[in-house]
């Protein structure tokens, strides 16, 4: 189609099929679709899926599955779109875009390393522990898990199963710490004065992470969403203020393109 | 079926499905997943002199059959168009239209003539929707002296097909339409966004960064119909329709009313490859409709009984 | 929570949620399928002087989450609605407003007149959207001086509450709202219906037998939240919103763009029922979205930081 | 709740279930449904039936069984409402607003009478002929059908099976009369002088009716098709030029409300 312009390997929106759904908390769905190009991701990259809505929905990748071809979507219920995804059943197909987006960049070797997760912001950090666990050797692994109430504590079974140590706080106390995830994360960071951090979850909890690792001298990886339109970087709609100027002559960059995951040095976070 | 539009100073498509400026990035982005060759040709983001910033996120908000954006023009300026964005442009074999902006005259006028030695630049597309900030703010759009001047500061430096992008957000922008024809206008393309607003209710404020945004999308089709039929009986150039163009029959309702050709912009988003469906399907839903041709159509809608 | 209305005049509605004009007829039609008590408020049908025909079908036409109509403003005269329709009314235990509209000064003039001796009109809305015949059919709404007019003679005449219903389909509807204030009104509507139009391809002619249409429904909203925004924080009277309202969230956001009261229309004709089910639900959506009372949340999403 | 307003019984919009499904020709659907609502209505009259649109769509009855509370609707489908209808399955429930409007007059006794019908306008008359067949005495029925072929050609055998005499006209001569109805209708005419006219179908063929019967002395009686909106007579959408003026001060009159049947006599057809 496009002969002769190599760069043009063609890429395009597609059907998935949803393999199996199961409800892990109240109003959190997980689809197993089966997929091999999705389960080509990078852990924290996303898929761009087509709802009844004007707009695509952004979600992240709960697990990659490269062996099998099947990708995870831990979808929370929050408006027509998740509400709709959510509805899914086992054969029902999807239509996306993707794997979209830069994901983490892999631990390095030799340094502790922190995975901070709250509310659907935990599933991407699952898909990391599952990609890097084996293949990076990390002399300390901690998974620090927030959320409202004990039932939104998602995926804790599975990071227990993985054999690390989890943490855990909800805002009720229903479960772990009373409060946030940002005392086990100073915790942390006073016994590791080096070390990576990746997180992700509600923009108010990673303002929080960006600001008490101002003066941690490891470093921070943060997934942040954004409303999006195209979701491949045309119309500029998911921006976020970042020092370095982005593409398009302004300091602002794309959470679906550059992003959505961040090193903290980059953003503007207020 | 010739799908291939004539439009004034040689300009020629493929076909009348051209990529609405801002909703295909410069070219690349969308490269990967739509045959853009395929298109008519694709019009880029907004073109500024200098770098513009944009607004604050959030850019975008869903509305009943609608969107609302306020990415603000936001542009590398038209030093970096050039150097980073026409190499790849150049691989393109379609035509492609610099949609231009600015805050003065002169702005416009710098941005034209920039890429007046850009042969890569089929056309320009005069983006009439910008605040004057000599002038306080209002849009040049708004005021048929100011959209006069700003065209007729274009013609000056360039000899490249220019189309002025006319807004909705005015009580009669034929009126402004007629201004830049007179100032030597080619073409007309209609409607940019309609201004609208969304409350986010439980962040307790608008829901766009940029307060009030532009309205694109299907909700938009009604009131854009109007405009081209408006427009297109009164200037004697052809125009451009777009506005919430999803499908095949809603092409043939612009060319009915009036269009020459038309832009596809929001439903991109969430169809990349729906504008090539469309001009896949152009032909038999022409023919469905009685039509042997675009010409046949173009404005068909306008004749018998309809008065002027 | 107390849903009730005090607006200006003494005028009292019991809950925010008023019929739309045009849309509710004069009252009998839904009042077997709605409880019209339970309503704030009902706004009917425009009405002229003498009878006006309307326009010729077809006066309907559905867009994207929109409806396009060309009613054309059929209505039986004021002194027909006075002896046939008042009756009917008098068994009405909530507001009623009634909606006027002529082609010159002196014609809403006379029908304030009349229905100034009417105890049963609470209140009267003055549509602004009608083409002023003696001023080369331009809408009396486009222009603040005629529309100042038409609010100044109408204020001579009448000592009730009145609203003046203002047209979008200008640059600044905010310009004629401060106007007709300055002219005496105790109240704005916001907004009527943006102009559109559809084309009928199988029949290849205007959808509408009046050609083009005035677009309702969910798609406007976002230009109507715009609108009511913009009046509201420039006028110092209380605002009426609507457009596209379907659900208590989206009053909501009527009153947090500025909105006191709102008026609800297209969807009673998918819903007779909606408005009742919207009075019910508005408190514990309110209470949903952290709001004791209606005028906490009006103007809520002014306040905090966005610049006038 | 309106207590003391005695005119108000309180109507309002209900669901009904459908209990059967049966494509009777290409794009036609007939939904049996279950409503003893809808059963009190007259042949003519219609339901207003809410569908994924902006607005409801109106649909007459194709036959009205009062002992057992159910009617039926055909359905062609046409566009996205009338294609959402007619992929209602049994089981499924729509909300309706009706019956609505003004049905036919009943046949008057001793008057021969002619059932005219095109299209989908065919059902209606169906409905007519079930109600008063039996009740009426007239000294002879004919049921004129036209349609584009033979397969549209709808109810004829419903038709049969009430025993009366059943002409046919078809647009490509695929049975029956090569052409439209009318020359079926002009035959008639010409044997009765008098007589009682009930049709129903595309606004051409109610044109082509409203000419030839111009200077016959029977009654004709046309149901008309009209874009609504509200369907009870509160908007004035669905408005028809008659030579009466209708309520709301013009010479038209609604269809929802004083139609969709009008005697020929009040129309002013072009
Ligand atoms: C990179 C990325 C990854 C994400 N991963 C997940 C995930 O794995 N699981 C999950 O449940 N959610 C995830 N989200 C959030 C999810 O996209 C939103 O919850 C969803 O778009 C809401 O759509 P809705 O129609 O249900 O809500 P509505 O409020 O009805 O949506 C209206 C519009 O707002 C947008 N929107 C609303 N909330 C958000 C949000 N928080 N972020 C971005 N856009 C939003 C919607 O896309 C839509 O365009 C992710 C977001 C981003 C940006
Ligand atoms: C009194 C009455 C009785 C009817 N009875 C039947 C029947 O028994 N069976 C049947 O199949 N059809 C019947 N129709 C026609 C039917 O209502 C339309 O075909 C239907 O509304 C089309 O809707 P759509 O969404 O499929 O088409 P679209 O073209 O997508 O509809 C768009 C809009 O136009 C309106 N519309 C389109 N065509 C018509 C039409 N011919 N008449 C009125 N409004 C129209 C729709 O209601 C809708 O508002 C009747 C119409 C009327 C007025
Ligand atoms: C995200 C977005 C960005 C846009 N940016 C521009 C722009 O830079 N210049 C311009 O003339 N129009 C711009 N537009 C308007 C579109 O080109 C088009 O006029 C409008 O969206 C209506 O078409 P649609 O409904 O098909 O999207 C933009 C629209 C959107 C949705
Ligand atoms: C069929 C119809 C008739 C209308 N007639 C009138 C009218 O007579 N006077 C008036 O001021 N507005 C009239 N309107 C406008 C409505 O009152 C309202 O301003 C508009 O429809 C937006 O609200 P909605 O989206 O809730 O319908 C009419 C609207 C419709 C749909
Ligand atoms: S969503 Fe369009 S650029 Fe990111
Ligand atoms: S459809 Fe509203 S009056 Fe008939």
């Amino acid at each position: 189609m496009n002969g002769g312009k190599g760069m043009h390997c063609m890429k395009r929106d597609y059907d998935v099929v949803v393999v199996q759904r199961r409800v892990i908390a109240p109003q959190h769905v997980e689809l197993i679709v089966e997929s091999p190009d999705l389960a080509s991701a990078q852990p924290g990259q996303f898929a761009h899926v087509l709802t009844p809505g004007m707009l695509r929905r952004p979600i992240s990748f709960s697990r990659i599955d490269r062996a099998h071809g099947q990708v995870g979507l831990i979808v929370q219920s929050v408006g027509i779109g998740t509400e709709w995804l959510c509805n899914r059943q086992a054969g029902d197909r999807l239509n996306v875009l993707g794997p979209l987006g830069r994901g983490f960049s892999p631990p390095e070797a030799g340094q502790p390393w922190a995975l901070v997760g709250g509310g659907v912001g935990i599933p991407p950090l699952y898909a990391a522990l599952q990609a890097w666990q084996n293949t990076v050797h990390v002399p300390q692994v901690v998974v620090i898990l927030g959320a409202r109430a004990a039932a939104y504590l998602i995926m804790a079974d599975d990071f227990g199963r993985l054999g690390v140590e989890v943490r855990t706080a909800t805002d009720d106390g229903s479960a772990g710490q009373h409060g946030t995830v940002l005392s086990a994360v100073t915790e942390w960071m006073g016994v590791h004065r080096e070390g990576q951090m990746m997180a992700c979850g509600p923009t108010a909890m990673l303002q929080a992470v960006y600001q008490v690792t101002a003066n941690w001298s490891g470093r921070t990886q943060l997934a942040l969403e954004q409303r999006m339109g195209c979701g491949i970087g045309a119309c500029l709609a998911c921006v976020v203020a970042t020092r370095s100027p982005g593409t398009h002559g302004s300091q602002y960059q794309r959470v679906c393109t550059e992003g959505p995951v961040f090193d903290r040095e980059e953003l503007v976070f207020s | 079926m010739n799908l291939g539009v004539n439009l004034p100073r040689g300009l020629v498509l493929k076909n009348p499905i051209v990529a609405a400026s801002g909703t295909f990035g410069f070219g690349p982005e969308y490269s990967s997943y739509v045959d853009v060759d395929a298109l008519g040709g694709i019009a880029v983001k907004g073109i500024s002199p200098d770098p513009w910033p944009g607004n604050p996120p959030p850019r975008v908000w869903e509305t009943p059959a609608g969107l609302l954006n306020s990415i603000g023009l936001q542009n590398p300026g038209v030093d970096a168009f050039i150097q980073e964005d026409i190499p790849f442009l150049n691989s393109v074999k379609t035509v492609v239209i610099a949609n231009i902006i600015g805050h003065t005259v002169d702005e416009y006028r710098h941005v034209a003539q920039r890429l007046q030695r850009e042969p890569r630049i089929d056309a320009l597309e005069v983006n009439i929707s910008c605040p004057n900030i000599k002038e306080g703010g209002m849009s040049f759009g708004s005021d048929p002296d100011q959209a006069f001047a700003v065209m007729h500061a274009v013609r000056e430096v360039t000899d490249k097909p220019v189309m002025v992008k006319v807004s909705p957000n005015v009580a009669e922008p034929w009126v402004i339409a007629q201004s830049v024809v007179a100032a030597g206008a080619d073409m007309v393309s209609a409607i940019n966004t309609v201004i609208g607003m969304a409350i986010d209710l439980k962040a307790r404020r608008p829901a766009l960064g940029g307060v009030t945004g532009g309205l694109s999308g299907p909700a938009l089709k009604p009131i854009a119909v109007r405009m081209v039929y408006e427009i297109a009986r009164r200037v004697g150039v052809p125009v451009i329709g777009m506005g919430g163009i999803q499908s095949a029959e809603d092409v043939l309702e612009f060319l009915m009313a009036g269009a020459k050709a038309v832009m596809v912009g929001t439903i991109t988003f969430q169809h990349p490859t729906r504008m090539v469906e469309i001009i896949r399907e152009l032909p038999s839903v022409l023919q469905r409709y009685g039509f042997a041709s675009l010409d046949e159509a173009t404005g068909a809608a306008l004749a018998g009984g309809v008065a002027l």
